[in-house]
């Protein structure tokens, strides 16, 4: 098993690819000094800012447990003409554009739309309220949630279900007692890719929602206003908090490997 | 009793068409067929697990065709076992425990009945990832019938076991089936697994029952060519019958009985034909003079192909009868077997 | 068999998601009148951020398929330590925030820093231009791809190359004569994927170059300078170049599982 | 000739512990051993597919265990065949030539012997996807054959084949092994496949070979008792040993020489058991009265256990002789073997 050509070419191909990811982010970490970093934190803006990222982020993977998991355990379970089509539909919000999405929400929220009538008669906000933030956030997260549960549901042999229906045990029961147990760490890895990308969203969310200002909006806000520098301390403390969620999910997805 | 009526099941490429099948309460009743016959759709349809277009099952006069399976009150038990991989093996046996009415002491008595039988006893603690594949199936075995189901449904539960295990699961299975008033109905595609565990079965093929009655009988008179071929008749011919004669490829043998029709096959078990050197003098009516085409060692015993003109007749020796008969490639010797044992379709 | 409470839990979720993603974009769809979508299409500005959008990303997926393809073979046959990490890191581009992306991408390429001065001294702009573009299009897009062509490796047994070696083909034989035409799916998807996550983006592109404008660019300025009203016929077009391109990806994906 | 010496092989969880083995040109050589035992890890070590720790392998006094696989010359054929799906049959049969100078004539008529001998005519031009699980098994063979290897590894290549198309591939095998030069390594869990194949053979447990040589000599004088247990003999009982005596739970066997050793194990195989309703007046050295446990049907054999006090002999006979002999559990009988037929090991 002597070391040929291709191995080389692979290895020099991984050695590029690596430094271009890193070395960039490894330089915004240590760019700014500490005190700086500290400085940035205790700015009660920014500080509002990063709430306002990690709250509508968090209601946004909420949502999309609760109304996703019963569609995606239903997906996972059934072959229906339309299936492929219903699939589709999960997974659009994935490739479009991401002021399009904002734009969108926005067409169909507004007064000239029965359904944004709809919501002002209710007195629900859109345009610049943290219910929109949640709104477009969902939108955008809410896929990925779907396709890791449905992953982690399809994984678990439907005849460990009708095992457990054979003995006794309905649906509900069965759901509960044994895919549920068996899909957990699967629907926790889907919360946490669909927070993820909730809290990295920039373009959809500076459409919808300048103010309240979250976090990727007030980076923009601050390079455009006064240039690179100002802009890198929240950038750093946005990054660490994407990381750490990496981090989780990474921790999580390796065991699942390791158990089976 | 077990009554299954035009039964029908439509999958995807596949499907059950017209299913009637009666199986004696208690009895332990094999289905046989090859992979891809339906088997195992057919007992997740008697389960209730999968949608069955027409139709009805009825168990001890009961319609439970229309019933949830959890109502069936059927147990089922898969080839690859399907424990609760999150529970350990005690509560995998308890599992169905909740969702049944069961008195306690009646409970740990067959509890202990159970783990007793299957030998589980040094493993009611263990995960089940832990378990060999021997092990796995018994406690899914002993899964089913804690919750005492009027039915017990096991798909090829030996299949999936190393060999040296299965003889000894096979003897346990059989114990627990006598010790129990469940009826078991096992799927299988190893007819000797069956002679061993069963009496009466089913043939199943291509979505359809081609046979069913005392396996014996199956055995000696296959109703048609694929049951022949399936349960191991090796000498099937072609043949044009004259009152109780049949003509193969120029051969004339002597059936038992006078034909009903004037073609068709003549099918002999290879260990129904004797060979031997100098022509038998006994009540064998039919000998013929051929010359050995191949030699097949099975081990224990020995395939000898001898052709008899242009007829090839399988007969399956012992290898101490080789050895003594000193029987290889190309010596001539004679091919007898009874009129009683052909048997014509 | 009968439908239970369950069933019709799993229905309504899967009403509510599917008018909740098919809503806003069908009527974004419907709201401009034709006239103006052909008006908006024959402006030249238009036409230019949408060429700048398509060729910005088909450059990115190109530069992915060439650098990715070996690394995502590499890491598909073999296991070793620091796999894990690798793996990591070239996921690291999807969760991170879209404008943190462009700023960390500006803090190496500025005069301040060594790769800056090399690249300006080789005369490549990245601020403002094509080729700052193209960078963080590939940051972002890359995953995409290897994870992809990874998976189409890692799903062809390396039996079937054992194989073909035994029968006397070198690596790189049995890569293009065996691998490549079994993978060439997975890799055309990759490709595919990476495509539509590039046109995609906004948040990257708006802090590393505003001008040359691309699409979403142009959405964002629209809207801001004008209103919804202007911004919504190229958010149109821009939709609907997404949507081709997803629903190539959904039949190419179709046929794979069709022939699994 | 095929020489491997102290090969050494580590995995993560696994590894093969110096594997010495002499393989004779042109031999059938089968190496057998339980699921997990390490033969496919020692088939893929020896094609060069797998890294070696240490170790040389040597085919026809060449070093190649430093060569890249594609270098060695040995052909390889997987239990699942592993057939390249975008090529029809043809072009996966033909897939090596290009890499080997074989004349076109030469090729051409080899092409045709394997394509005759394997029956694979009809199939030149379908798509692999298409064929059924023999079909594909025999294309493998013919494509590792087709560039005239020096060794061919076979990984249980009847294993994943419905029972009923077994014998022919086996047969097909056996022909062609015959008729050409390349010497045929295979690999099997299954004894009985083994003996009809081959002629020596290797047993492998748990990453090390533990006997090797005659296949039938494997079988009467197994080295060990794993060894014993997986070839299948089924009564093996510690014995302590007194010159010619062997003692097993307060019986005394007669063994046909003296023991080496004062304790161990005596096996006798569970055919050389000879039942007898009156004490046998014969040469037969070893006959105890007991009463029979179990019969296990087998279908063409039978098992019957018989218990001489806390010993319990296995006997296997055939379903005739258990009629006529009238067994059943609880009836009285005589257990018989030769001295002969003890091994003690």
């Amino acid at each position: 098993m002597k070391r040929d050509m291709f191995f080389w070419i692979c290895v020099a191909c991984g050695v590029v690819i690596l430094a271009f990811i890193l070395i960039p982010l490894v330089q915004l970490l240590i760019a700014p000094a500490p005190e700086m970093m500290k400085k940035t934190i205790m700015d009660g803006d920014v500080r509002a800012a990063l709430r306002v990222s990690l709250s509508t982020a968090g209601a946004a993977a909420l949502i999309s447990l609760v109304f996703g998991t019963p569609l995606a355990f239903f997906l996972a379970r059934n072959n229906f003409k339309g299936k492929k089509f219903i699939e589709s539909v999960i997974d659009l919000p994935i490739v479009i554009p991401h002021p399009v999405v904002g734009i969108a929400i926005l067409s169909v929220t507004g007064r000239e739309h029965w359904i944004g009538r709809i919501l002002g008669d209710l007195g629900v906000r859109i345009l610049g309220s943290h219910v929109g933030i949640i709104v477009v956030l969902t939108f955008v997260g809410m896929p990925f949630y779907i396709n890791a549960a449905k992953h982690g549901f399809e994984a678990i042999s439907p005849r460990i279900e009708y095992v457990s229906r054979s003995l006794g045990a309905s649906m509900i029961g069965t759901f509960f007692r044994v895919t549920f147990p068996l899909a957990f760490r699967s629907m926790l890895m889907g919360v946490i890719m669909c927070l993820a990308r909730a809290i990295s969203e920039f373009g959809a969310v500076v459409i919808v929602a300048y103010h309240p200002m979250n976090a990727p909006v007030m980076i923009y806000e601050r390079f455009e206003a006064y240039g690179l520098a100002y802009s890198l301390p929240i950038s750093v403390w946005l990054l660490l908090i994407s990381l750490a969620i990496f981090l989780v999910f990474r921790m999580l997805s390796m065991n699942v490997k390791g158990a089976a | 009793m077990i009554v299954i009526e035009n039964l029908c099941v439509k999958l995807p490429g596949f499907s059950l068409s017209d299913i009637n099948l009666r199986i004696k309460k208690n009895d332990f009743f094999v289905l046989l067929g090859p992979s891809g016959a339906g088997k195992t759709v057919l007992l997740e349809a008697i389960a209730g697990l999968v949608k069955t277009a027409a139709g009805t099952i009825r168990v001890n006069d009961r319609d439970i065709s229309r019933l949830a399976p959890e109502k069936r009150g059927i147990g089922i038990v898969y080839q690859d076992c399907c424990l609760f991989p999150h529970l350990n093996v005690r509560e995998n046996i308890e599992y169905g425990l909740s969702y049944h009415k069961i008195e306690a002491a009646r409970a740990a008595e067959l509890f202990g009945v159970l783990v007793d039988k299957l030998g589980l006893g040094r493993l009611l603690d263990r995960k089940t990832i832990s378990l060999s594949g021997g092990e796995r199936q018994r406690v899914a075995i002993a899964r089913a019938l804690m919750i005492e189901p009027a039915v017990v449904l096991l798909d090829e539960p030996l299949s999936a076991i190393d060999p040296q295990f299965r003889a000894e699961l096979q003897h346990q299975m059989k114990r627990l089936h006598h010790s129990t008033r469940t009826t078991f109905i096992m799927v299988t595609h190893n007819f000797s697994e069956a002679l061993s565990l069963a009496t009466s079965a089913a043939i199943i093929n291509g979505g359809r029952i081609e046979q069913q009655g005392d396996l014996m009988e199956i055995f000696k008179r296959p109703c048609s060519r694929f049951v022949a071929d399936f349960v191991g008749m090796k000498n099937v011919f072609q043949a044009a019958f004259e009152k109780s004669l049949a003509r193969v490829n120029g051969i004339s043998v002597h059936t038992g009985a006078e034909a009903s029709s004037r073609k068709g096959y003549i099918a002999i078990r290879p260990e129904d034909i004797v060979l031997s050197v100098t022509r038998l003098d006994s009540s064998i009516r039919n000998s013929f003079m051929g010359t050995v085409d191949s030699v097949i060692d099975k081990g224990f015993t020995c395939e000898v192909c001898v052709s008899v003109g242009d007829t090839v007749f399988n007969s399956l020796i012992t290898r101490s009868a080789l050895v003594d008969l000193g029987i290889e490639p190309g010596r001539e010797l004679f091919v007898s077997f009874k009129a009683t044992a052909v048997h014509s379709f």
